[in-house]
């Protein structure tokens, strides 16, 4: 096959965010991403429901379909059962999956159907000019209630997890390198990979995520979580994380006899999504946000079942073309 | 059968009802009628009511279930209006149906069960058996409940058994009464019941004390026979109209290569659909129980997206939800077929009544301007061609159709000369090759319609969506000029479709001086209506569409001939005013119904002769 | 403004469209000189015309935003079809309304934009103002960057806040041009950076140097005055569509006396709305912002239940999605007011664009048969009348009403003569007191209102819902001819509005040889036209409606007078479908326009002179 | 206030669900726990949306409103924003609520809307004839899917917490006096209490429960969950719940050194959802299934919030009406 590259899988059509967005990033991360997974082009669909971040497909060269608000889970489902050979990608913001499309994200996370989720998440309606979405952090005041709203915010991790996801991680758009590499990862994992992008709307909710990328504070405001590895962060990597009966708590590598051999190492692949839940729950000032893949565990997928059952029944049955169906059963002759 | 003196009168056909409580068994019993009376050659049309709650308090009315056969030597094209023959298995049963006997009709009761309490679950105060209520009917008083435990005193089955067997006597006394042959029934019960032979051997027996019972009576003074109708020669089966509905689109997937995807959600009355494709998984048939309406249309159309077949089921409410979704299949030009078994409304309305009132719903229930192609099956048998068309049609134009039909449709069923497949039409789905240029939204000179390019396919990677395409390449355009070439061009594109169907037919005289108007689901009392008008002399027409929209090419020609026309639908006059803002300048009567039932041919009948006398 | 000799020319009205990047302030421009034309006692109509994209690349033509606006001492109707005088701050701005501007009219452009790298960005090769692109125009040439810059180069004001003050120079151009004072802006900016005594020192600044800068040059041989308009006496203040259509809900829902419940979903054209309403918790308004459009309008239907008036907006895909909802508020005659703010479709179609495409959809869109009244609001003030008038009849008919608009009316602006809510007719809410006998679905004789039962008041507890009701007792009922009865009482309720809605008024002559019929938004544009052909002498009337279902009582009689009738409409003919299902026999030509776009009162004019000639 | 009864809540309507059917037991503990809350028959109002548990308001004597599938949140929504002083239960099913419904299901908890939600789980489709639903087991065979379903279920539990449950409550169709308690402690609580009701469909779902409410199992199956109570279960009364590390382990009491005070003590106003996920998540025949309030946290109101927003700005706001709005802002005379 062919070797890919980024520019592969770049469309020819003007791309129109708005400039600083930070869309771009993601997009490039992408484009980048994609030639690692040494796949045919053709076998890629991205599919989206409506939105700033739902314009995607139009600027990656594979096939794609820019569908209607919040359905986009339900195309990606009927894409995949009608082909279970391709790569589907389904890009969507945090209004789009969470607002009008929140049944479809929690029944395809519960299906486990074999496709790859990115959420967009810029707590805010960026296309209809900045309302407050369903991750808005509480208080926020915007057009659409300007008095500060009442509403308490999803946290994608908790209702992805509370709806049975077999696969979650998050990354933040200033951070190209992790985003590929989970891209990779999560288009490995077979079932519904939801990947949560902190992405910054320079124009209607610019910064809400500075206390996590900002330049002075990221080092000690994010942990980076992998596989297999101690919970260490910090500028000066000496911070971990340790449990404390139910409780996680911080630690210093150095001080009050704490070595690394007391943090908690991440195991992504537990079953019991107790732990990763906690995990992805953590936020500063008190903790660093979890990064990374914080839940990735097997499960059989919604679309290699019904294959199986296909195959089964294609096998054992009575009778494999219509015909016979038409003539089975009681019939009579005049 | 022998040492029997009574007489045995032909009938050209007859009507006979099963009605009992809904633990009774009385759709088995219909079912069991019509098999053998199919084998026996007749033509015949079949419908079952059941009562809108899963489990009507036992001995109520609101708790009859019942089981309609039309049967005759000539040809059916209704389960008929009103019954010749009633079995009423209970006092609910009799008082649920008292308005739907022929007068004069003969009325078999299981009198055991005309108990005070019986009796009063019924909401009766007195047996209408004995105060004047069936004045004039040939009323026979069977002890069916006593007989069948007599039968059954020493068989060993237990007390509960006993009674579900009540049936089968009734079942042998009717078939008693139209002389036929309780085999087919035996058969059936043989292989039914192959792991409990006891309860075949006691059913039997029941059902031969039934027919020796008939056989013994004063009562009964003649029997019946129903003549084998004329039919084509061929193979034949019975078919509800939604499983042969079911059926066209396996045929259709079959003969256009494609796999059939079916993404739903269940609703009364097209649930059955989604049941009976869920069994072929053997021919490859995915169907997806969806989390709604909304994601059920939208799988459909990304399994179209993706090289299938993709459809989708539902009623009324669910054609309201999965408007926004028709029309993104609009702007894509995707295939996809959306059916919708029409229930009673407005909102949930009469859920498990029959109506046609979401034709307009079908036409413009989405925003903008969003043309797609409209069809209506209108026999139970036919649901097999109209699936099998709109399939068809949604494949080698790339566009939606919707097609139409009807509780009354989709639970009748009737004889069905099975079809082969090899004798049905090609189905030549239009996709992009590879290795050839491609643009999304070139079109086919003569159709307009554009050609997919399926994921997989190299080269051929192109993005679609719902805002407005640039003509030929497909890109997004807010460009004035470019949206109304767009808009014209889906039009138009549903326009040409007229080339390719049919002409739409007449029956009777090509300028009587009543032209009746019907469509979808009212075909078989229509034309009975009409047959019968005819026959008597009158000068009386009918045309019945199957193609809504577009609608057949020689429409208004045809129209032009006729100066008096009245349209009939179970609505308030849906088709009568597409067809005023299609036909300008021509008049059109109406006659509607809105009872969640179908027509009677009397009632059509007599409007039509109050018409004709004008 | 002594000392100079050039000629004041008096002019009847003037087009004027500022347009620049979106970064220019063009809407502020625009809005500023609206104002103050508005206290000179110009009438007046504006139209902004934003960019599709939140922020599309600066210096191209999609990232263009203009302002359009129609000033005169006579009554003006629309925003007018094209630009008598263009401001054009880049390359991009004048080619994005190069088709706009008339033949020979003024074009402003900053001629410091005009460079290789801005010409390139606008796809032009070569200036446009030196080849022969715009000649016979008049072009002024200000250099208005450097101008600027050369105004504030010592005021401390950084560089970026210089470049955001350009505007102001453009606008001191044209407020010489029309000869208006500038203190109305002074006291603007005074306001609206009280914090930044700099930032507005500067503004003025500025905006003075542009007034100067016109009076100098030698390119503008003439500056015009616009007389003030005969309005009608009062207060006046200008606004748009979409919030007058909020502030009628607000007068309805004070004169009500009930508290006012908004259940939406943000969806363009129509957010605004909710944006609106958003503000007003001080009246007690209560916007909620919903998970989805079936959210926004459910939650809106329970608050109707518990007592609120509730309203629901949206634009056409959420219409769609709002279809089932509808059939339940008709089901349960429940007050709601769904307003359509309608933008090009099918689909998600051309969002930030006009259409009245969904004129079948609100009619139809749902199942069975499920009428609703239907209101259309035509010019951006009458939005605040029709939102009330919504809201009366909802109130007092419990019965839900669609009120459509258009996103042409939704963003534009006119001056609007204050009312005053006493002078507004009053609303009786149609509700069931306590202590009396209640039956949900007993009616009021005349109207066939039922009266609701407020949870929380005592003895008047019931149920409602979705499933057919029995006439009186609102239980659940299958019996057919209920039905049949409840299908026509709900169509009869709506005929009845008829009754006490006042009768469709006519514009020109009884018994023209042309009538032409508009409804909705497109008022103005077919006012200008017919107005301007009859004091052209010509015969010609315009019927234009508001009342859509039920039409007005002497619709009939006033259509029987005229032979020759066209139908005007941003679609591709659906009132004139509409007025053919209702006015069987009439001939009705049809006049569309699908680009997005608003007709122009020429090509209305131009088309009517045919049909005139004909 | 005149004291109510039970037959004051019982409509004249004839209740119609199949003889055997869980809801009629439903039914009489709302009717007798409701006189218990001392409130105005008049004020309580029951939403459904279709269903055969969605009938459920016409048997009430109350205000009722059988509305449209899957949508009742945001009727309730609507109906309490309205009026915050009625009381206000919808009744659902688990199609109802987490098929069609999933959405505003979500959002109504996330929200925290002061209503009370009566999930009627008997993992099927009744009223349509015995499709599965999304609570229906993995491989059950059904008519709409006689291969057996493909679908991962949804546990109601985790779904609620994931979507920020305020109150969980567990109980089944056979215990009546728990169902009253239940009903009136959920309507105590402030924001959205959800109860699930394991009910038994006879018709298209026999016993699917059985396992749980069986007669000889039931004892040892069932761990009754008593805020500030030992977690103690079983046949005698000797089975409690320890927490090991971040695992749950059945321990006897009386066996291996355990007592009373080894036991796990239920603490339903914890904050942290985690254990209380982990309760909720036992399943027999490994544990006893939890039942009870297992979580009941307070945090503020959507509804009383609004209220406290608008009491604010009526009383803060340049003007209360609306000639003085129309009237406000750039205005001239002519
Ligand atoms: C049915 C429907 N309802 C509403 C809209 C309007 N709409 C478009 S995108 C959007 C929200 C976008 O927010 P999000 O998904 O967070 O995407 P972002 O723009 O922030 O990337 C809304 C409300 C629509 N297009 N269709
Ligand atoms: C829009 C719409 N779609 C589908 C239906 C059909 N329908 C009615 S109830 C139901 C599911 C009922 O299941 P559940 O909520 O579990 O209630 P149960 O009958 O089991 O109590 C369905 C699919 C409907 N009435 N409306
Ligand atoms: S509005 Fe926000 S999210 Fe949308 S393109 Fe602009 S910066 Fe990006
Ligand atoms: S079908 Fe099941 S849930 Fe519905 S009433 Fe009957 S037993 Fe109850
Ligand atoms: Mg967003
Ligand atoms: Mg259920």
């Amino acid at each position: 096959m062919e070797h890919l590259t980024n520019k592969d899988f770049t469309s020819d059509q003007e791309v129109k965010w708005c400039p600083g967005c930070g869309d771009y990033a993601i997009l490039r991360s992408i484009q980048k991403a994609l030639p690692n997974l040494e796949r045919k082009r053709e076998d890629f669909v991205f599919i989206s429901g409506i939105g700033c971040s739902s314009r995607f497909p139009y600027y990656m060269e594979a096939y794609g379909f820019h569908s209607i608000h919040g359905r986009a889970p339900a195309f990606a489902t009927g894409i995949k059962l009608a082909n279970p050979n391709l790569s589907v990608w389904q890009i969507t913001g945090d209004g789009d999956a969470l607002a009008i499309g929140g049944n479809h994200f929690i029944h395809a996370l519960r299906r486990n159907i074999d496709i790859n989720i990115l959420l967009f998440n810029n707590e805010i309606y960026g296309l209809t000019k900045g309302q407050f979405s369903p991750t808005s952090k509480k208080g926020i005041q915007t057009k659409s209630n300007p008095h500060g709203t009442t509403d308490e915010p999803f946290s994608p991790s908790d209702l992805a997890i509370g709806a049975q996801a077999s696969f979650f991680a998050r990354v933040v758009d200033t951070n190209p390198k992790l985003m590929q590499q989970i891209f990779i990862e999560g288009e490995g994992h077979r079932g519904t990979s939801l990947i949560e992008i902190l992405q910054n709307c320079v124009i209607f909710n610019d910064k809400t995520f500075s206390n996590i990328t900002a330049k002075d504070v990221k080092k000690d405001h994010q942990l980076i979580l992998e596989h297999g590895k101690p919970m260490i962060f910090g500028s000066e990597m000496n911070k971990g994380i340790q449990l404390n009966g139910f409780k996680l708590e911080i630690v210093t590598i150095g001080e009050n006899g704490i070595n690394e051999d007391h943090i908690l190492v991440h195991n992504s692949k537990e079953q019991d999504p107790t732990l990763h839940a906690m995990l992805a729950r953590m936020r500063p000032p008190l903790f660093p946000i979890a990064l990374g893949i914080i839940r990735n565990v097997n499960r059989p997928t919604f679309d290699s079942e019904i294959v199986s059952q296909l195959k089964y029944e294609k096998k054992n049955s009575a009778f494999n073309n219509v015909d016979d169906l038409l003539q089975s059963g009681n019939t009579w002759e005049v | 059968m022998e040492g029997n003196n009574r007489k045995v009168i032909d009938l050209e056909k007859v009507v006979i009802k099963f009605a009992g409580d809904s633990g009774d068994g009385m759709q088995l019993t219909g079912t069991q009628f019509t098999d053998t009376s199919a084998i026996l050659g007749n033509d015949l049309a079949t419908f079952p009511d059941f009562p809108a709650e899963i489990r009507a308090p036992q001995g109520t009315v609101a708790g009859v279930s019942g089981f309609q056969i039309h049967i005759g030597r000539i040809d059916i094209n209704t389960p008929g209006d009103i019954a010749d023959v009633l079995v009423a298995m209970n006092p609910a049963a009799l008082k649920a149906n008292k308005n739907w006997i022929k007068k004069g009709g003969t009325i078999i009761v299981n009198i055991d069960s005309f108990t005070k309490k019986d009796l009063e679950k019924a909401g009766y105060e007195n047996s209408p058996l004995e105060d004047n209520s069936f004045e004039g009917f040939n009323i026979i008083q069977a002890p069916i409940t006593k007989l069948t435990r007599e039968t059954l005193r020493n068989s060993g089955i237990e007390g509960k058994s006993i009674g579900r067997s009540k049936n089968m006597f009734a079942l042998g006394i009717v078939y008693w009464m139209f002389n036929r042959p309780m085999t087919q029934t035996e058969t059936f019960l043989k292989k039914k019941f192959s792991k409990r032979p006891e309860i075949v051997e006691a059913n039997i027996k029941v059902m031969h004390a039934g027919y020796n019972f008939a056989d013994t009576i004063e009562a009964l003074t003649s029997s019946y026979t129903v003549l084998p109708a004329s039919l084509r020669k061929g193979t034949y089966r019975n078919v509800m109209g939604n499983q042969a509905l079911a059926w066209g689109f396996l045929a259709a997937a079959e003969k256009a290569r494609k796999e059939l995807f079916l993404g739903s959600y269940p609703i009364t009355p097209a649930s059955d659909i989604l049941h009976e494709l869920a069994k072929y998984k053997n021919l490859g048939v995915k169907t997806f129980q969806a989390e709604d309406e909304i994601a059920g249309i939208c799988s459909a159309i990304g399994a179209s997206f993706a090289g299938n077949l993709g459809i989708t089921t539902t009623s009324g409410p669910g054609l309201s939800l999965k408007g926004e979704a028709i029309g993104l299949a609009v702007m894509t030009e995707l295939p996809l077929v959306v059916v919708d078994v029409q229930r009673g409304g407005p909102s949930t309305g009469l859920p498990t009544k029959t109506e046609q009132s979401d034709l307009l719903q079908a036409l413009f229930g989405r925003n903008g301007e969003s043309p797609v192609v409209i069809l209506a099956s209108s026999t139970p048998a036919n649901c097999f061609d109209w699936s099998y068309m709109a399939s068809k049609i949604t494949l080698e134009h790339n566009t939606p159709v919707i097609l139409l039909s009807d509780g009354y449709l989709g639970n009748g069923a009737e004889p069905w000369k099975i079809k082969s497949t090899k004798d049905m039409p090609d189905i030549l789905p239009n996709i992009a090759k590879e290795g050839k240029e491609y643009q999304p939204y070139l079109r086919d000179k003569k159709t307009l319609a554009r050609k997919l390019a399926i994921p997989g396919t190299k080269g051929l990677e192109h993005r679609l969506g719902g805002l407005e395409k640039e003509h030929i390449t497909g890109n997004v355009s807010y460009d004035p000029e470019n949206h109304e070439k767009m808009c014209s061009i889906r039009e138009e594109k549903i326009k040409r479709i007229a080339e390719i169907i049919p002409n739409q037919e007449v029956f009777g005289g090509k300028s009587a001086d009543l032209l009746v108007i019907g469509w979808g689901g009212t075909y078989g009392s229509l034309y009975s209506a009409v047959d019968n008008l005819i026959s008597e002399g009158e000068s009386i027409a009918l045309i019945h569409f199957n193609y809504i929209k577009p609608l057949p090419k020689n429409t208004a020609s045809l129209l032009k001939k006729y100066n008096t026309i009245v349209v009939c639908e179970l609505n308030s006059g849906q088709f009568a005013n597409y067809l005023r803002m299609n036909f300008e300048g021509k008049v059109f009567k109406q006659y509607n119904k809105l009872q969640g039932l179908p027509f009677t041919t009397l009632e059509l009948e007599s409007h039509f002769r109050t018409l004709l006398k004008k």
